[in-house]
C-alpha cells in the first residue's frame, strides 16, 4: 500500500481527493489502479503524468518500483525549450 | 529575357566566372551557384550579418549586393580566412575563447571582425562592440566573441 | 538494466577541462552545413502560401493556373494531406498548423504550397493561387480572449479541469491547479501583503537559422529527410504519423543547427516538404524566409499574471498566490501549467496556490522557448516578493534567503527537493562584489531567482573502439551549444583515456535507437548518463578480452585509468594492457569492440539560478543600459565550464532581451508588424555589457557524476532581475515586459 | 529584369526616361534589395549608377561640398574635410543601419527612400543641404527639403535622378549635431530624431539657425518657429524649454510599432535640447 499525492487538478478530477491509499508495487500498477478507481482521470492520464518519488521524477519508467513509505507525487508531463 | 549575366570577379584570390539573374543577390550566388556555403541567410534584409562579406576591402551583407555587381570586384569570405591548414588568428581565438555555440552567426562575426581589426588594430571594448553590432548572435550573449576579437587583436599585433 | 547511475564522489581527470570543440574547426571555416547547406541532385524548391488574415473560413482554393504553369512540379494544398491521426487530438493540431484545414487562425497561417524548378517559378506560381476567405472576428491578445464575449476560435475547445464541465465552448483550454496549504487563511495572518497584475508580451526564439529541410520521397516508400532540428528522431515520429509513412523507412539526418532554443522541437513545414516530394517525384528543398519564421513558426505565451503573497513582519511569507493567463497560440496547449508549477519553486511555502488557464489566441501556435513559461512567471513573482521585502523592511536578498527552499522541502508544484541550489545560489550572491558595488545618479540594482526542472527521457548511445584504439561515439541527441565536446570528455574519463581519441558525432534515425529531443536541458546530462554506461559496457568487455590475452579468469582484471590491469597474488606481475593493445587484438579475441546503451535517463536534478543586473535608466527618454550583469547558478557539475558559462550568459541575454525590447505587435488588422529583426529588437553586441558567471557544482545525486541541465535556467531569471532593476532607478514598479522606453517613460509620467 | 550599369550620367538618365516607371535605381542597394525581396517591388529594370564616376566622389570646393550619388555612407566618415566642417551631416549618416550597410547606403538612396524616420535627411534639411537633380530636360537645384513629399513619395519627376548633393562651406563658429532616439544602441531605426545647426556671433550669440526633426511626420519637419527661439540666445535653459516646447509641439506622429505618440512628442523636445547643446557647443570651438 502506497499513499499517493495529485496535484490540484488531477485531485479535482478524482472526485476532490488530493491524497489516495493505492495497492500499487510499480508506477504500471499505480495508474491501472487509479485509472479503475477514478475514471474521470482519463482525460489528463492521456496527456501524460510523471511520478516523482522522493523527488525524483520518472516520466516513461513503468516497472520502477514504489517503495513503501516513500513520498509519490503525481506531475504532468511537461515540455521543454 | 532571362539570359543570364555574365560575371567576371575574384574570390579569396582566386578568380571565377559565373552567369547571374538580373535579381539575383550575391549570397544565392556564393551559395548556389559557386557552392561556398560559408556565408549564411539569417534574414535576407541586412539585418542579421550572417552573410557578410568583405567586398573590394568594404565590409557588406552579400545579401545586400546584387551578383552582377561583383564584376571586377575583389570578393574576401569565411572561406579565405584560413591559409591551408593555418587557421586565422580569429578563428583559432573564436575556437579557444569558445566564442560560437551554434556556429550558424560565426562566418559572418569572422569577416566583420577581420574588417575591424584591418581597420583599427587596437580596438577598445567599446569599439568591438559598435564594431560588431551589424552581426547578431543569439546564442553566446557576445561575451566571449568580444573576448575572442580581443585576445586575436592583441596576437595579430604581436603583443 | 545493468548501471547504477547514483552519483560517486570521485576525482575527475577529463571531465572539468576546457578543450576545443571536435566540431570547431568546420565552424570556423564555415565548412559545417546547416539545415539550408544541402542539396540533392535534381531538387526542387518549395514554397509555402500563407494567410494574411488572423482568422478566416477558406472557402475554396483554386490551385489550376499555378498547377498550369511552367516549371511547377507539385502543388499542394490540405486535400493532399488526408488526416491520419486517428483521434489524436494534439496531432491533429500539428497537422491543420502545417496546412491549415478549414481555417486561417493566424497571420501566417499556411494554405497552400507548392515545388517548382526554382525559386522564381515557386514564387510566382504562388501568385497565381486563388484562395477565397471569409473574414471571420479576430483576437490576439490574451486578456481579450480570456473574456466571455470574445470571438471563439475554435468552437470544440470547452475548458477542461473545471466541476462542472462548461456547456459552451470558449476560448480556455484547460484550467490546471497546484498548491497545499490553506492560502486564504495564510494570508488573512500575513502583516504585509503585495497584490499585482503584471502582463508580459510574445517573443520569439530568435535563432539566427531559419527552418530549413530537404525531403526525398521515393515511389518504393522510402525517404530520406536532411532537416535542422532538436530532435530528428521525433520529427520522423511525426512526419512518418502525419503521412502514413512506416517509421523506418524515412531516415531523418539532423544538420548543424544553427540555434533552435526550444522552436526547433516542432515539425512545421517538414511534413509539407516531404508531401511536396511525394507528389512531384523529386527532392524538395524548402527554406523558410525570416519574415515566415516570426509569423509562422511557435514563438512564447504573452502572459497576464496576478500575484499575491503575504508575509508576517519576522519575514516569513505565510501564503502566496497566482493566476497565470498564458496564450497557446489557436490550439490547446499546457503552458499556464508549466508556469503555475515554476511560479513559486524557488521558495519553502506552508501555504501556496497557483491557477493556470490555456488561452486561445489567433496568433502562431506557441511553441517552447527556453524554460518555457518559467520566465513569464519569475518576473511576476520575483517583482512582487522584491516589493515584499521593502514592505518587511528587509533586504531582497535576506529575504529570499529566508524563504528559501531547501532538501526535504515540499516543492510548490508538490514533490520533495532532495539537494538543491537555490540557497547556496543565493549566499554566493550575498557575498559578491557586484552587490557591493556603488551605483550613480539614474541607477539601479535588481536581482532575481529562477527555477527550472530539467528532463530526462529516452536516450540510446553507441561506443565503438576501433583497431587502433581511437573512439568514435554515436549520439542521438542533436547538439546545439558544444554538447559533442563535453560527451567526448565523459567517454574519454569513463574510458580512462584523452580526450582526443574520441569523435562524437550526431548520429542518423536509421543508426541508432530513439532519442528524445534536445530539449529540457537533457542534452549533456541524458546522454553522458547513456554515454558513461556506454563506456561501462565496453569496459566489461575489454576486461574481458584482456583476460582472454593473458588467459586468466575476468574476475581478476580490472579497469583502470585507461588500461586493462592484472590482480592477484597469481597474476599480479603482469604488465598491464592499454586500451589501444586490447582493440589491437580484438580480431582474434572476439572481434569488433563497443559498447551500447538504451536508457530512460530519470532523476534530472532541478536548477536554480539567482542573477544581479545593474541598470542606468535616462529619465527623459526611458532609454535603459545594462552596465553589469552576473549569473550564478549551480550545475551539478560542469562537464565542460566553458559551454555551462555559454550557456549562462546566452540565457542572460535572450532574457535581458525579452525584458527590454522584444515583442511581437499586431495591428487591429490581427497582422504582425514586426516579422524581421529590425523591429523584432534583439540585443545587439553594443546593446550589452559582459556577463560574468559563478558556477556552483551541488552534485546531482541521479546522476554518476552529479551533472544537472543547465541549458534553460539561465533565462528565467532576467526578467524579474532587469525590472526590479529599473524599478529601483525609477522608483516605479514596472509590471509590463518588455520595458521599452515607451512603457517606461509612461510609467513615469503616470 | 535586366541589369544595366551606365558610365554616364546622361545614359541612366535615358534609361530611366525610357523605362517609364518601371526602372529601379540602384547606387547602395539597401531599400531596393529589401524591398525586391519583400516583393513590394519588382521593376523591370535596374540602373546601377555605381560605374558613373562622376557620382563616386566627394568633392570641395570654394563653394562647398559636392557629394556624389553613389558614395557610400562609410565614406563620408573618412572624409576628414567634410567631418570637420558637417559632424552633424556625417554622424546622422554613420548611423544608418550597420557597418555593413554603411558601406552600401548612401545619403541620396537615404533621402530618396522617403521614409520620414531616415537618418541622414534631418542632418541634411538642418544643414541647408541641395539636391543637384538631373533629368530629360536638363538639370535643376532644390532643396533637400522638398524632396520627400510623404512616406515613400518624393518630387522628382519621371525619369530624374538625384545627381549630387550640395553642402555649403562653412561659416566661422558655425557648428551642426544629429542624434536620434533607438531603442537599441546601434541597428535601429529612428523613434524621433533631430538635428540642429547654429552659427554664432563673435559673442557666442546664435545668429542663425535650423532645426529639423526626423519620424514625427510624414516627412522630415524643418521647424522654422524653433529656429526663431534659438536666434538671438546663448541656449540658456529657458531658450531650452521654449525650443523643447516648440519642437514637441510641432510633431504631428503616429501611434506605430515603433514608438506613441506621446513618446515621440515628449523625445523630440528632449532630443532638440540635446543636439541643440551639442551643435552649441561644436559652434563655440570653431
Amino acid at each position: 500500500m502506497v499513499e499517493v499525492t495529485l496535484w490540484g487538478s488531477l485531485a479535482a478530477a478524482a472526485e476532490g481527493n488530493s491524497k489516495v491509499e493505492i495497492e500499487a508495487k510499480d508506477i504500471r500498477e499505480l495508474f491501472k489502479r487509479l485509472n479503475e478507481r477514478f475514471p474521470g482521470l482519463e482525460p489528463l492520464m492521456e496527456r501524460g503524468i510523471a511520478v516523482a518519488i522522493d523527488g525524483t521524477i520518472y516520466r516513461d519508467t513503468w516497472s520502477k518500483e514504489l517503495p513503501t513509505g516513500a513520498e509519490i507525487y503525481l506531475l504532468p508531463r511537461l515540455a521543454g525549450g | 529575357m532571362m539570359a543570364g549575366i555574365a560575371v567576371s570577379t575574384n574570390i579569396n584570390g582566386d578568380n571565377a566566372e559565373f552567369l547571374c539573374h538580373a535579381d539575383e543577390t550575391l549570397l544565392d550566388v556564393l551559395r548556389d551557384r559557386l557552392g561556398l556555403m560559408g556565408a549564411k541567410e539569417g534574414c535576407g534584409t541586412g539585418d542579421c550579418g550572417a552573410c557578410s562579406i568583405i567586398l573590394d576591402d568594404c565590409l557588406v551583407c552579400s545579401c545586400l549586393v546584387l551578383g552582377a555587381e561583383a564584376e571586377g570586384r575583389r570578393i574576401e569570405t569565411v572561406e579565405g580566412m584560413a591559409q591551408g591548414d593555418q587557421l586565422h588568428p580569429l578563428q583559432q581565438k573564436f575556437l579557444e575563447h569558445a566564442a560560437l555555440q551554434c556556429g550558424i552567426c560565426t562566418p559572418g562575426f569572422l569577416i566583420a571582425a577581420k574588417d575591424l581589426l584591418a581597420k583599427n588594430p587596437d580596438p577598445t571594448e567599446e569599439e568591438i562592440r559598435f564594431g560588431l553590432a551589424g552581426n547578431l548572435c543569439r546564442c553566446t550573449g557576445y561575451d566571449k566573441i568580444v573576448r575572442a576579437v580581443q585576445d586575436a587583436a592583441d596576437v595579430m599585433r604581436g603583443a | 538494466m545493468n548501471f547504477d547511475p547514483s552519483h560517486s564522489k570521485r576525482s575527475f581527470s577529463s571531465v572539468g577541462t576546457r578543450p576545443i570543440r571536435p566540431d570547431g574547426v568546420d565552424k570556423v571555416t564555415g565548412r559545417a552545413r546547416y539545415g539550408a547547406d544541402f542539396n540533392m541532385p535534381g531538387q526542387l524548391v518549395g514554397r509555402i502560401l500563407r494567410s494574411p488574415h488572423a482568422h478566416a473560413i477558406i472557402r475554396k482554393i483554386d490551385t489550376t493556373k499555378a498547377a498550369q504553369l511552367p516549371g511547377v512540379k507539385a502543388v499542394l494544398t490540405a486535400a493532399d494531406l488526408p488526416d491520419l491521426t486517428n483521434g489524436d487530438a494534439a496531432m491533429y493540431d500539428i497537422l491543420d498548423n502545417c496546412m491549415a484545414r478549414k481555417k486561417a487562425l493566424y497571420d501566417g497561417h499556411a494554405v497552400a504550397a507548392v515545388a517548382a524548378i526554382d525559386a522564381r517559378t515557386a514564387k510566382q506560381a504562388l501568385k497565381l493561387i486563388e484562395v477565397e476567405y471569409e473574414l471571420l472576428p479576430h483576437v490576439t491578445d490574451v486578456d481579450q480572449a480570456f473574456a466571455p464575449d470574445a470571438p471563439l476560435i475554435n468552437d470544440t475547445i470547452f475548458t477542461t479541469g473545471v466541476d462542472p464541465k462548461p456547456d459552451r465552448p470558449s476560448n480556455v483550454s484547460m484550467r490546471s491547479q497546484f498548491g497545499h496549504g490553506d492560502v486564504d487563511a495564510g494570508m488573512a495572518r500575513a502583516d504585509f501583503v503585495v497584490e499585482r497584475t503584471f502582463k508580459t508580451e510574445q517573443t520569439h526564439q530568435g535563432y539566427i537559422e531559419p527552418h530549413a529541410c530537404v525531403a526525398s520521397v521515393s515511389s518504393d516508400g522510402t525517404a530520406d529527410l536532411w532537416v535542422c532540428t532538436q530532435g530528428h528522431f521525433v520529427y520522423r515520429q511525426h512526419c512518418a504519423q502525419l503521412l502514413g509513412m512506416d517509421v523506418s523507412k524515412l531516415r531523418v539526418t539532423s544538420s548543424e543547427i544553427g540555434g533552435g532554443f526550444g522552436g526547433k522541437t516542432h515539425v512545421w513545414a517538414e511534413p509539407v516538404a516531404l508531401a511536396l516530394s511525394r507528389k512531384a517525384g523529386r527532392p524538395v528543398k524548402l527554406v523558410m524566409t525570416r519574415d515566415e519564421v516570426f509569423r509562422a513558426s511557435g514563438p512564447t505565451s504573452a502572459t497576464s499574471i496576478d500575484v499575491k503573497i503575504g508575509a508576517l513582519k519576522d519575514g516569513t511569507i505565510i501564503a502566496a498566490d497566482a493566476t497565470l493567463r498564458y496564450s497557446c497560440g489557436p490550439y490547446a496547449g499546457a503552458w499556464a501549467e508549466v508556469g503555475a508549477m515554476t511560479a513559486f519553486a524557488c521558495y519553502k511555502l506552508e501555504n501556496v496556490r497557483t491557477v493556470g488557464y490555456e488561452v486561445l489566441v489567433n496568433r502562431p501556435k506557441t511553441a517552447a522557448y527556453r524554460a518555457p513559461s518559467a520566465p513569464m512567471a519569475a518576473f511576476a513573482v520575483e517583482s512582487a516578493i522584491d516589493e515584499l521585502a521593502k514592505k518587511v523592511g528587509m533586504d531582497p536578498v535576506d529575504f529570499r534567503i529566508r524563504n528559501a527552499a531547501q532538501e526535504g522541502t515540499n516543492a510548490s508544484y508538490g514533490p520533495i527537493y532532495g539537494p538543491i541550489g537555490i540557497g547556496p545560489t543565493l549566499e554566493a550572491v550575498k557575498d559578491h562584489p557586484h552587490m557591493k558595488a556603488p551605483l550613480g545618479k539614474n541607477q539601479g540594482r535588481g536581482m532575481a531567482c529562477g527555477f527550472w526542472f530539467n528532463f530526462g527521457g529516452q536516450t540510446c548511445t553507441d561506443l565503438n573502439i576501433g583497431m587502433d584504439g581511437t573512439v568514435s561515439l554515436a549520439v542521438g541527441t542533436v547538439d546545439v551549444g558544444g554538447s559533442r565536446a563535453s560527451l567526448s570528455l565523459v567517454a574519454a574519463e569513463e574510458l580512462g583515456i584523452d580526450y582526443s581519441q574520441v569523435r562524437a558525432v550526431i548520429a542518423d534515425t536509421s543508426s541508432l535507437g530513439y532519442n528524445d529531443m534536445t530539449d529540457g536541458s537533457r542534452g549533456t546530462f541524458s546522454s553522458s548518463m547513456a554515454t558513461i554506461s556506454a563506456a561501462r559496457n565496453a569496459i566489461k568487455i575489454l576486461r574481458e578480452r584482456a583476460a582472454q590475452m593473458w588467459d586468466i579468469p575476468v574476475e581478476d582484471v580490472t579497469w583502470e585509468n585507461g588500461h586493462a590491469v592484472a590482480k592477484g597474488e597469481t597474476h599480479g606481475n603482469l604488465p598491464k594492457l592499454s586500451l589501444k593493445e586490447i582493440a589491437a587484438a580484438s580480431g582474434t579475441t572476439g572481434g569488433p569492440i563497443a559498447g551500447h546503451s538504451e536508457i530512460v535517463a530519470d532523476g534530472a536534478g532541478v536548477s536554480f539560478a539567482t542573477h544581479i543586473c545593474d541598470i542606468e535608466v535616462d529619465p527623459e527618454t526611458g532609454a535603459t543600459k545594462v552596465l553589469r550583469y552576473t549569473v550564478v547558478q549551480d550545475a551539478g557539475k560542469a562537464v565542460h565550464p566553458t559551454y555551462v558559462e555559454g550557456q549562462y550568459q546566452g540565457g542572460a541575454a535572450q532574457g535581458i532581451g525579452w525584458a527590454l525590447n522584444e515583442e511581437y505587435i499586431y495591428g487591429k488588422d490581427g497582422r504582425l508588424q514586426n516579422a524581421g529583426f529590425l523591429d523584432y529588437r534583439i540585443p545587439v553586441c553594443s546593446d550589452l555589457p559582459m556577463i560574468d558567471t559563478q558556477i556552483l557544482e551541488i552534485p546531482n545525486p541521479n546522476h554518476p557524476y552529479g551533472v544537472r541541465g543547465v541549458g534553460e535556467t539561465s533565462i528565467v531569471p532576467p526578467l524579474a532581475a532587469v525590472a526590479n532593476a529599473v524599478s529601483n532607478a525609477v522608483g516605479v514598479r514596472m509590471l509590463h515586459i518588455p520595458m521599452s522606453p515607451p512603457r517606461i517613460l509612461a510609467a513615469l509620467d503616470a | 529584369m535586366r541589369y544595366i550599369r551606365p558610365s554616364s550620367i546622361e545614359d541612366a538618365v535615358g534609361l530611366l526616361a525610357e523605362a517609364s516607371g518601371k526602372a529601379a535605381v540602384l547606387a547602395g542597394g539597401s531599400d531596393l534589395l529589401v524591398r525586391m525581396k519583400g516583393g513590394f517591388i519588382e521593376p523591370e529594370l535596374i540602373i546601377d549608377i555605381k560605374a558613373i564616376d562622376a557620382l563616386r566622389h566627394i568633392t570641395e570646393s570654394e563653394v562647398g561640398f559636392v557629394i556624389g550619388a553613389a558614395v557610400p555612407c562609410a565614406v563620408l566618415g573618412e572624409n576628414a574635410a567634410l567631418r570637420r566642417a558637417w559632424p552633424g551631416v556625417v554622424e546622422s549618416a554613420n548611423l544608418i543601419g550597420s557597418k555593413q550597410v554603411q558601406g552600401r547606403c548612401t545619403i541620396v538612396g537615404n533621402l530618396c527612400n522617403a521614409s520620414p524616420a531616415a537618418d541622414s535627411v534631418p542632418a541634411l534639411v538642418a544643414a541647408g543641404a541641395k539636391a543637384l537633380i538631373r533629368g530629360p530636360v536638363g538639370s535643376r537645384t532644390i532643396a533637400v527639403e522638398l524632396v520627400p513629399v510623404g512616406p515613400g513619395k518624393t518630387s522628382l519627376a519621371p525619369g530624374e535622378i538625384i545627381e549630387a548633393i550640395l553642402l555649403d562651406k562653412r561659416q566661422p563658429r558655425s557648428g551642426d549635431a544629429y542624434q536620434r532616439f533607438t531603442p537599441r544602441t546601434e541597428m535601429d531605426i529612428a523613434v524621433v530624431s533631430a538635428a540642429v545647426n547654429l552659427t554664432l556671433d563673435d559673442q557666442g550669440v546664435v545668429q542663425s539657425a535650423r532645426v529639423a526633426l526626423g519620424a514625427v511626420a510624414p516627412t522630415v519637419l524643418l521647424v522654422e518657429e524653433a529656429a526663431e527661439i534659438l536666434t538671438g540666445s546663448r541656449l540658456d535653459d529657458e531658450t531650452l524649454d521654449r525650443l523643447a516646447a516648440a519642437c514637441s509641439g510641432a510633431c504631428r506622429p503616429i501611434d506605430d510599432k515603433r514608438g506613441t505618440v506621446e513618446f515621440r512628442r515628449k523625445v523630440a523636445g528632449v532630443l532638440a535640447k540635446r543636439v541643440a547643446l551639442a551643435a552649441y557647443q561644436r559652434a563655440g570651438q570653431k
